[in-house]
């Protein structure tokens, strides 16, 4: 059995959880213990899977079909990256942003580091009924922490965010008794290896594929997003974005190319990289619409998930790798545009954008951060979603399906329409721009840092993309 | 058709008629009673499956999972209540805002 | 322009697609159930063979409490999890006065069904073990005693001593995590106890876990936080 | 890790460091952030000049990063490149000392000073590509460092004027990425080699043809051709170095120096005659050239006039590019250089005169050589060099051009200059006309304190070094040390053309 | 480059060097009375050179693309008389300008002009005669405009545009000449234009673009403003050796001397024929004694155009053709210029006997033009004759007719110009310095025949011979005829053609697009640009894109659509994966 470092991210932050919900006082300082603790073991994690290959984990000491196993290649070590050190600019971030509200932050901390501990589950688990638990999890703390403040349309949001997570889960789980059903196990291996297309497994990975969209907001069923991501306090939509939608996501690639391999259909793929490319237009045109800076920012979200359903319409090494390294770079920029646009909100009262105008003056670090996250989601170069947009533009070349090529181009270019919409207000100059109180301590500075992250992706992109092919599904893109 | 797969059926029933109560009563407790039957309705085919299993004894793993299903129903359902009651006391309206209903309706 | 939703036109323009899909829906899972490969195949014979050093004799103890501790162990998070969540909402407390709520046939039934319930409960608890029962059927009926007080008005939902209180809520977690990870030190996997200990590990965790889910299931009905809050919200 | 390595890295870094450290500095270090600025750009072309003997002798500098895996981030700099750079970094130099002089009271210069450097940093990657990937991303870098420098004044008109600008080079940018990863798909890692890396390829005649068309759409939004030059009349909105360095050197040449790169090292002469994409191309140029002559006739903004005027200028290289052979590509190229003086000059003195006396449109120049002689000697020098009069500059990049247009057939390309000289001189003779022949109507309003010379010293060094650059440069064109013989050298190592063709 | 390579490229391009150097001089103030006294001298270097320096020294120079000076025996002639009058307009220009700024700037740009009409001589390659020409082209502006008034800057502006249209014919001309040449030499230039096939192509644009300085007829009218315009030392200059430039260009450039087909060598002689008599004929009706001198010179400058149409049509004759048109140059460059002198001298001269003295020399000069006996004048005409009876088929006699009649014509437009002199006087103090150079002139124009190669008396005899007597003598009878009758027979009132005479219709027509804008009649294009947007449309546009979307997305929200499309997904995958 391996050194016990894929167990931690797991167990540190369940147990910083429970800590934070025993003891009133010293929320904080356990918090960012945990997510040293957990950048620690995960990188000593990624190191271990760069050169041993994937790792796996029986836990309770039985083996795979009968106990749980946690499962550890480059995906899973690249997703776990991207929550630890996402997760620790929340922290961060959140320390500032409660600081003022005892009563709030009294509950944020547990929810909090529930929500983190079951992404970190679900990158793990390598079991259908247990990645069942972390969808769980996910869900309820997620919903917990949208209407953690108690506003108005946050609580509506919320009861529909919660509605909808439940029917996910639930098509889910439906999808996990027909896989029992057909074959008696539970663990991805060894269903993967026995699988064969019949009814039952059809209209499992149908259900599975149904729920998972329905909680990834892919592009009929994103309903529920822009409301709930717009309505909820700064650091909650901020991980609500950049981690919680990427949770679903990574179950539905798990589940495509570990489990439902031979089941799959290009048919069925063909069907949602179409969905995808619709959610890419959709989202831009609506976001170019909207007034509230934060909706716009939701609606780039419905937008930018379009681009990680494309790559199962291409099923190349590259596209893969370009799908998962788009979800990294978004992960990173949208949580910086999040936390940048939080942060004026929090400042200037409300976060329309006639209200905004001129904000660069007073706040230049956070309209910096909003700009600089801006490049990485329109894909210009240097930036870690460039990285991503060449990765899925050769991929659809070389499998000749030139209309993927002009929506993601296009789609860069939509892109690039909302968000300069949006910096134009932040840049035009006004006479008097009224603050309201001004932004916590580390709140603008940990956007910043963010979105330079999210840039620097896109230069120090060859050891991540390395790391990533350890044990990638459809074969290494590395010759 | 062993009886089993009838008990399966059922449950299969059980979820379809929950989807259906689920999309045409926009009435907020309606809907989490929809979702928590539906979940019976899930455990009742996992049940039904562990009765497939030859020999005397049913298979003990979907009993776990039913078990584990259960509290976690529990738990969602318990919150979803509690939420609901939180958005009737703020919005003095037990509806989604896209789905505001006459009262006269609501039965 | 009305929206279609408050019409009888709507109830039709709504529930014939929902019925037929609804329908569609059924017909493809029975479907997909009927042609499910006749000689089922599922983990009996392994759990079979495993039964021995589970430390426990019931199958689905042994499954719940071992093979897959883990399932288990993230199952009583979400429990927690959602009292958190439930408490984080702050919902006003149920404004019932003691003195009306107890009408003297409620009182003598509470006092004679309370002390009934806590003995099924060990009893529930102590046959896990061997025969179907154990920590989430001893903690229901736990629970049931404690609602059973607070509809009663025995218990007003407000308790000085928050700490006793949030260890109850947190306690069967906090244990089964220090528990499982402890083992860890000791060089084995995680949740993985020793054979020898194995039974009574199982036993000391089940009960705490029935206690913590009595009292987690009893404050998500009562709804509101059980401990005097320090600050309005 | 040797010298060879190190180079162009070192050239990159010294403009990029300097400009991030100015983002933070704040307006009231006016001395440091002069002194940084102008150590920083000294030491840059001493590196440059450096390089540039380097690589006459012969010597080899590059520097290999794996961006991707199968595509590498690649700084080479070869004979072609170091003629681009050896510009940008001179009139990078002048420019800093004119917008020094330029921007004395304005607000927020260290923004604008370090948007300004990330700009020429950008163009020095340009200039330092090895291959087509990084060539794009430096270009594409470009437009979005040069965009704050175009709101710089942050007016309404300001912002407008920037939204077309980025729809104009984003759009472009996008549509050229399309093009260089087919490229990518078709033939592996695109370099830049003598005689074109996609010679090899062969088959696959449509998708090489669609792909070059992509980039030739990518290249010509900044090149300014016809249906793509809406944004560069409108960018002169920007303050007048930006218009000096960028809108008249950085920027439309990056395009042209693309479209040169493109055509010689990517697809190589040989298979762009071959697909036949050369012919449009030439005619595409053509009409620009006449369309932007045509309307810089009708406008009276000085800097509008002097914007239409780049964008006829610009596509005498995109028609040197277009004609096959070497006299014409010399043209071409040299032009690269002799524009990029010439019209650096021109716009200097469109800042001079609207920041000393407040004089923006022709119609109110009335006189304005008796107020300011020197800038108005300088001004009808580069004008001169515009009509391609001898003995300046333009004269020797019209006459290669037209040269190697007459020795290819292509006589249609001599009527074209022949026309365009004659527009050109249709809308700048009466300019220097009526700034030295007539009287001025009203006393000119005095905006600058009266120094020791005509306008601030500042502004009027680097306008008339610019002037002797662009009159020298068309006198000693014979001298090894002229852009012309630079050229040749290129042509004759570079584009795989026999150099006896050309004349002694 | 040893000493003595030194030297003479010293020498070589002393003539055109120093007039720069002295505008250098000029613009900076310490040096500006040292180089306003040495300017009249500037052209001595070159005079030097014409006499002194052997023809066919070529030397090679690193300027612009390698420029190559030299001389051959033409250009040597062209140089001597053009630097002799550069010296004599420039002592002259000395003393009629006075000092002060105005005199800086004449001599600014008479300084450029010289520079670029020395340099064009002396240089051997393409590049440098294009370069030169353009010099003196656009530094002959200054000279017209000189006077400052609105008809001097109107034949400026004229003046220009011609010029720039002349380059535009040049550069491609120069450049084609050039490919077909495959080098610079201008030695190689006749020969391999004449084989190549763009012969026409390049005859066309060398004609047309030297035409506008030689103003052939369709291209002359500029001459006609800006020779009035101009000050006296301007138009001598003007109408000397910068005119004399354009016919070298032509001698240079055009495939002379070789085989070629006779079109082009009728269309030149026509081209010459048709300039001699328009110029003479227009030339009568005008006032102004300088516009009468102008059409004068357009009509000289058609007989030189014959003599060149003459040589191509006969090119084994060329070498005779080429003397005779040389011959013909220096004639006319010095006795035009002498009239445009002696007209400055007679307007100062206000005392009558000065005023009998000076009308005493501009009538020797007429006679010059005319081609009176003993004259400079009699020889070119002899000597074209000579080249006309080279000419193959009828030509000879046809034109020697002609030349009789256009002698005639001569005369009489000389009488023309005395009678319009008369009147005009102007102040200003008569200088020495001012009829010397004139003077000079004139005994050049008169003996100067005797200077000639071969031997003088022979030469004196052959102008006296009776072909060259008659023509002037019946010039002059109808001349006094004209003067003494006219009054009586209303002859006064013959038509007034303005000077330019076709330029009136050509700027009405150009001035057409903008009167019909005033006039109210938007161009096509105007009209279109300003088309308002309809309202309506833009109320789609909003509609488009903002409503639609967003109710579709609020309808989206509500549930029975969200779950119907949640059951809808799930329903296709299963059936994609079916019928598959």
């Amino acid at each position: 059995m391996t050194g016990s470092a894929i167990v931690v991210p797991i167990m540190l932050p369940l147990l910083a959880a429970t800590l934070t919900f025993f003891f009133r006082r010293g929320a904080i300082t356990m918090s960012l213990l945990t997510a040293a603790g957990t950048i620690a073991a995960v990188v000593v994690l990624s190191l271990e899977v760069m050169d041993q290959g994937p790792l796996s984990y029986t836990i309770g000491g039985w083996d795979a079909p009968l106990g749980i196993e946690l499962y550890a290649d480059g995906l899973a070590a690249v997703m776990l990256l991207m929550s630890a050190f996402v997760g620790t600019a929340i922290t961060v971030y959140a320390a500032g942003y409660f600081s003022g509200k005892p009563a709030v932050a009294r509950h944020f901390w547990p929810l909090w580091m529930f929500a983190w501990s079951s992404l970190n589950v679900i990158f793990l688990s390598a079991d259908i009924f247990n990645l069942y638990v972390g969808l769980e999890l996910m869900g309820i703390s997620a919903v917990a922490l949208l209407t953690l403040e108690g506003e108005r349309d946050a609580l509506t949001a919320g009861m529909r965010y919660l509605l909808v997570s439940l029917l996910g889960s639930l098509a889910y789980l439906l999808g996990v008794a027909l896989l029992y059903g057909t074959f008696g196990v539970l663990a991805v291996q060894e269903i993967g290896e026995q699988m064969f297309p019949s009814p039952a497994t059809w209209t499992a990975l149908a259900l599975v594929t149904a729920g998972m969209a329905l909680k990834t907001a892919l592009f009929p069923l994103h309903f529920w997003l822009p409301p709930a991501h717009s309505s909820a306090p700064s650091p909650v939509s901020a991980l609500l974005s950049a981690l919680v939608v990427k949770g679903s996501f990574y179950l539905l690639l798990r589940l495509w190319f570990d489990v439902f391999p031979e089941a799959v259909t290009p048919a069925a793929g063909q069907l949602l990289g179409i969905l995808g490319a619709a959610a890419i237009v959709w989202g831009s045109i609506l976001a170019l619409v909207q007034r509230r800076l934060k909706l716009l920012v939701a609606y780039s979200t419905v937008a930018q998930i379009g681009y990680l359903f494309i790559l199962f319409a291409l099923l190349t090494p590259e596209a893969w790798s370009g799908g998962v390294y788009h979800a990294l770079s978004h992960a990173f920029a949208k949580a910086a545009m999040f936390m940048a646009a939080g942060t004026l909100m929090h400042a200037l009262g409300n976060d329309d954008l006639d209200t905004l105008d001129g904000s660069s003056e007073r706040f230049p670090l956070s309209v910096y951060a909003f700009g600089l996250a801006g490049i990485t989601l329109m894909g210009l170069p240097f930036s870690g979603g460039f990285t991503a947009k060449w990765l899925l533009l050769s991929a659809a070349l070389e499998t000749g399906q030139w209309w993927y090529v002009t929506v993601v181009l296009f789609g860069g270019l939509l892109a690039a329409g909302y968000l300069l919409r949006a910096l134009a207000h932040l840049l035009t100059p006004t006479p008097t721009v009224k603050v309201q109180h001004e932004p916590a301590r580390g709140t603008e500075a940990t956007a910043l840092i963010l979105a330079c992250v999210a840039l620097l992706l896109g230069l120090v992109s060859a050891p991540i993309l390395e790391l990533l092919q350890v044990g990638a599904p459809l074969g290494s893109m590395i010759p | 058709m062993t009886s089993v797969t009838l008990y399966a059926l059922s449950g299969m029933v059980v979820v379809a008629v929950c989807v259906y109560g689920l999309v045409s009563y926009p009435h907020l407790i309606r809907k989490i009673l929809a979702i928590n039957v539906m979940g019976s309705g899930i455990f009742l085919v996992f049940l039904s499956f562990s009765r497939r299993v030859p020999g005397e004894n049913p298979d003990p793993v979907p009993h776990a999972m039913v078990l584990t299903g259960i509290v976690v129903a529990v738990c969602a359902t318990a919150f979803a209540l509690a939420l609901a009651r939180r958005v009737h006391e703020v919005t003095r309206s037990s509806y989604l805002p896209e789905e505001q209903d006459p009262p006269e309706e609501a039965g | 322009m009305a929206s279609p939703t408050n019409t009888r036109l709507r109830r039709v323009l709504i529930r014939v697609p929902a019925a037929l899909l609804a329908a569609s829906l059924a017909l493809l899972l029975g479907w997909s159930v009927v042609t499910l490969p006749e000689p089922a195949t599922g983990l009996t014979g392994l759990v079979d063979a495993e039964m021995e050093n589970s430390g426990v004799d019931h199958p689905v103890t042994a499954v719940l409490l071992n093979f897959r501790g883990y399932d288990t162990f993230l199952e009583v998070g979400v429990l927690l999890l959602a009292l958190v969540a439930v408490w984080s909402l702050y919902l006003a407390p149920a404004d019932r006065d003691p003195e009306t709520a107890q009408t003297p046939v409620l009182g003598l039934l509470v006092r004679m069904l309370v002390p009934g319930i806590l003995v099924v409960t060990v009893y529930l608890l102590w046959a896990g073990t061997s025969r179907s029962g154990g920590a989430f059927q001893a903690g229901a009926a736990l629970a049931a005693a404690g609602e059973l007080l607070l509809l009663a008005g025995f218990v007003r939902g407000r308790f000085r001593r928050e700490r006793l209180v949030r260890f109850a809520l947190a306690g069967g977690f906090g244990i089964f995590l220090a528990l499982g990870a402890g083992f860890m030190l000791l060089g084995n996997d995680l949740l993985e106890y020793p054979p020898e200990f194995a039974y009574g590990l199982i036993l000391f965790i089940e009960g705490a876990l029935t206690v913590s889910i009595g009292f987690t299931l009893a404050a998500l009905f009562f709804g509101s936080p059980l401990e005097a809050p320090e600050v309005e919200k | 890790m040797t010298l060879s390595f190190w180079m162009p890295v070192l050239v990159i870094l010294t403009s990029l460091v300097p400009s991030l450290v100015i983002f933070f500095m704040t307006d009231a270090q006016l001395r440091a952030r002069r002194a940084l600025y102008l150590g920083a750009e000294i030491v840059k072309l001493i590196l440059v000049l450096f390089m540039l003997v380097g690589i006459y002798y012969g010597a080899f500098y590059e520097t290999r990063v794996a961006l991707l895996p199968g595509v590498e981030f690649l700084l080479r700099a070869n004979a072609l490149g170091m003629f681009f750079l050896t510009l940008t970094a001179g009139l990078w130099l002048l420019t800093t000392i004119y917008s020094i002089g330029y921007l004395e009271s304005s607000p927020n210069r260290s923004r604008f000073f370090g948007f300004f450097g990330l700009c020429v940093t950008a163009t020095a990657g340009i200039a330092l590509s090895g291959n087509l990937l990084t060539f794009f991303l430096f270009y594409e870098m470009l437009s979005l460092v040069t965009y704050p420098l175009v709101i710089h004044s942050q007016t309404g008109k300001a912002l407008r004027v920037g939204r077309t600008y980025l729809f104009y080079t984003l759009g472009g940018g996008t549509v050229m990425l399309a093009g260089v990863v087919w490229l990518y798909g078709l033939a592996g890692s695109v370099e830049f080699t003598e005689g074109g890396s996609l010679a090899g390829v062969e088959g696959a005649r449509i998708p090489l043809t669609i792909a070059f068309v992509l980039l030739m759409v990518g290249l010509g939004v900044k090149s300014a051709l016809v249906p793509l030059h809406g944004w560069l009349p409108q960018a002169m909105v920007a303050p007048a170095p930006v218009s000096a360095l960028l809108h008249a050197v950085a920027v439309v040449k990056a395009g042209a120096f693309g479209i040169v790169r493109v055509v010689y090292e990517v697809y190589g002469i040989e298979l762009s005659q071959a697909l036949g994409v050369l012919g449009p191309l030439g005619a595409l140029a053509g009409v620009t050239i006449i369309y932007g002559s045509v309307k810089a006739l009708s406008q009276d903004d000085l800097k509008l006039r002097l914007a239409y005027s780049t964008v006829s200028q610009l596509s005498y290289i995109t028609l040197g590019v277009a004609i096959v052979g070497s006299a014409s590509t010399v043209g071409g190229v040299v032009h690269l250089v002799h524009q990029g003086i010439m019209k650096i000059t021109l716009f200097f003195c469109a800042g001079v005169l609207a920041e000393t006396i407040g004089v923006k449109k022709i119609s109110e120049m009335n006189g304005v050589a008796r107020r300011l002689p020197w800038t108005m000697i300088a001004f009808a020098v580069g004008a001169v060099g515009m009509i391609g009069l001898p003995p300046t500059a333009g004269f020797i990049s019209k006459w290669y051009l037209g040269f190697g247009a007459a020795q290819g057939g292509a006589y249609w390309a001599v009527a074209v200059l022949a026309a365009s000289a004659v527009l050109n001189a249709a809308y700048f003779l009466p300019i220097i006309y009526v700034s030295w022949f007539r009287k001025p109507d009203a006393p000119f309003e005095e905006k600058l304190p009266k120094g020791r010379f005509e306008t601030n010293g500042m502004m009027l060094a680097p306008l008339l070094i610019t002037a002797a650059l662009a009159l020298l440069a068309g006198l000693l064109a014979t001298l090894d040390v002229s852009p012309l013989q630079w050229t040749e050298l290129i042509v004759g190592r570079e584009f795989s053309y026999n150099l006896d063709e050309i004349l002694p | 480059m040893n000493f003595g390579d030194f030297f003479s490229a010293i020498l070589w391009t002393s003539p055109a060097a120093v007039p720069l150097l002295l505008i250098i001089m000029l613009a900076l103030k310490p040096s500006r009375p040292l180089a306003e006294a040495l300017a009249p001298l500037a052209a001595a270097p070159a005079f030097l050179v014409a006499v002194f320096a052997g023809v066919g020294t070529v030397i090679e120079v690193p300027l612009l693309l390698g420029t190559r000076f030299g001389l051959t025996e033409t250009t040597q002639v062209f140089l001597l008389f053009s630097a002799g009058l550069w010296l004599l307009a420039g002592l002259y220009a000395r003393f009629y300008m006075g000092d002060g700024g105005p005199s800086v700037r004449f001599f600014g740009f008479f300084l450029a002009t010289m520079c670029g009409n020395l340099g064009l001589i002396l240089t051997r390659d393409v590049v440098g005669f294009y370069l030169f020409f353009i010099l003196m082209s656009f530094a002959s502006y200054g000279l017209v405009v000189h006077g400052g008034s609105r008809q001097a800057f109107r034949a400026g502006r004229v003046y220009l545009i011609l010029v720039v249209a002349g380059e535009a014919f040049l550069l491609p001309g120069m450049i084609l000449v050039s490919v077909v040449a495959g080098s610079y030499q201008l030695e190689e230039v006749p020969a391999a234009v004449a084989e190549s096939p763009l012969r026409g192509l390049i005859f066309f644009l060398i004609f047309a673009g030297f035409g506008t300085k030689v103003s052939v007829l369709p291209l002359h009218f500029s001459l006609p403003l800006i020779y009035p315009a101009a000050p006296p030392p301007g138009a001598a200059v003007l109408s000397g050796p910068v005119i004399k430039a354009g016919l070298l260009g032509w001698l240079l450039f055009l495939p002379t001397g070789e085989a070629g087909p006779l079109f082009w060598g009728t269309l030149i002689a026509v081209a010459g024929l048709a300039a001699a008599f328009y110029g003479v004929f227009i030339g009568l009706t005008q006032e102004n004694p300088k516009a009468v001198l102008a059409y004068s010179s357009i009509s000289q400058m058609g007989w030189m155009t014959v003599g060149l149409g003459v040589g191509l049509l006969a090119p084994e004759a060329w070498p005779l053709a080429l003397a005779a048109i040389t011959v013909y140059a220096a004639h006319h460059a010095l006795a035009k210029s002498s009239l445009f002198l002696g007209l400055g001298v007679t307007e100062r001269s206000n005392s009558p006997r000065t005023r009998r003295l000076a009308l005493a020399g501009l009538l020797v000069g007429a006679l010059a033009i005319a081609g009176a006996p003993l004259t400079s004048g009699a020889v070119a005409k002899y000597s074209l004759k000579e080249t006309i009876a080279t000419a193959p088929g009828s030509w000879p006699g046809v034109l020697d007719a002609l030349l009789q009649v256009g002698a005639v014509g001569t005369t009489l437009l000389m009488a023309r110009f005395l009678f319009a002199v008369l009147p005009r006087t102007e102040p200003g103090k008569l200088f020495a310095g001012l009829w010397l150079p004139w003077a000079a002139q004139l005994g050049l124009i008169t003996f100067g025949i005797l200077a000639l190669p071969g031997n003088p008396l022979q030469t004196a005899g052959v102008t006296l011979s009776f072909s060259t007597i008659w023509p002037v003598t019946l010039g002059v009878l109808l001349a006094a005829a004209f003067w003494i009758l006219g009054p009586r027979m209303g002859l006064e009132a013959t038509p007034r053609v303005p000077p330019g005479d076709i330029l009136v219709p050509l700027t009405w027509l150009m001035g057409l697009s903008g009167r019909l804008r005033e006039a109210g009649i938007p161009s096509p294009a105007a009209r279109l640009a300003d088309r308002p947007t309809n309202p309506r449309y833009a109320h789609y546009s909003e509609k488009l894109r903002v409503v639609y979307p967003t109710w579709l997305e609020s309808s989206l929200r509500y549930w029975v659509v969200a779950s119907l499309v949640f059951l809808a997904l799930v329903l296709t995958l299963t059936f994609v994966n079916l019928s598959v």
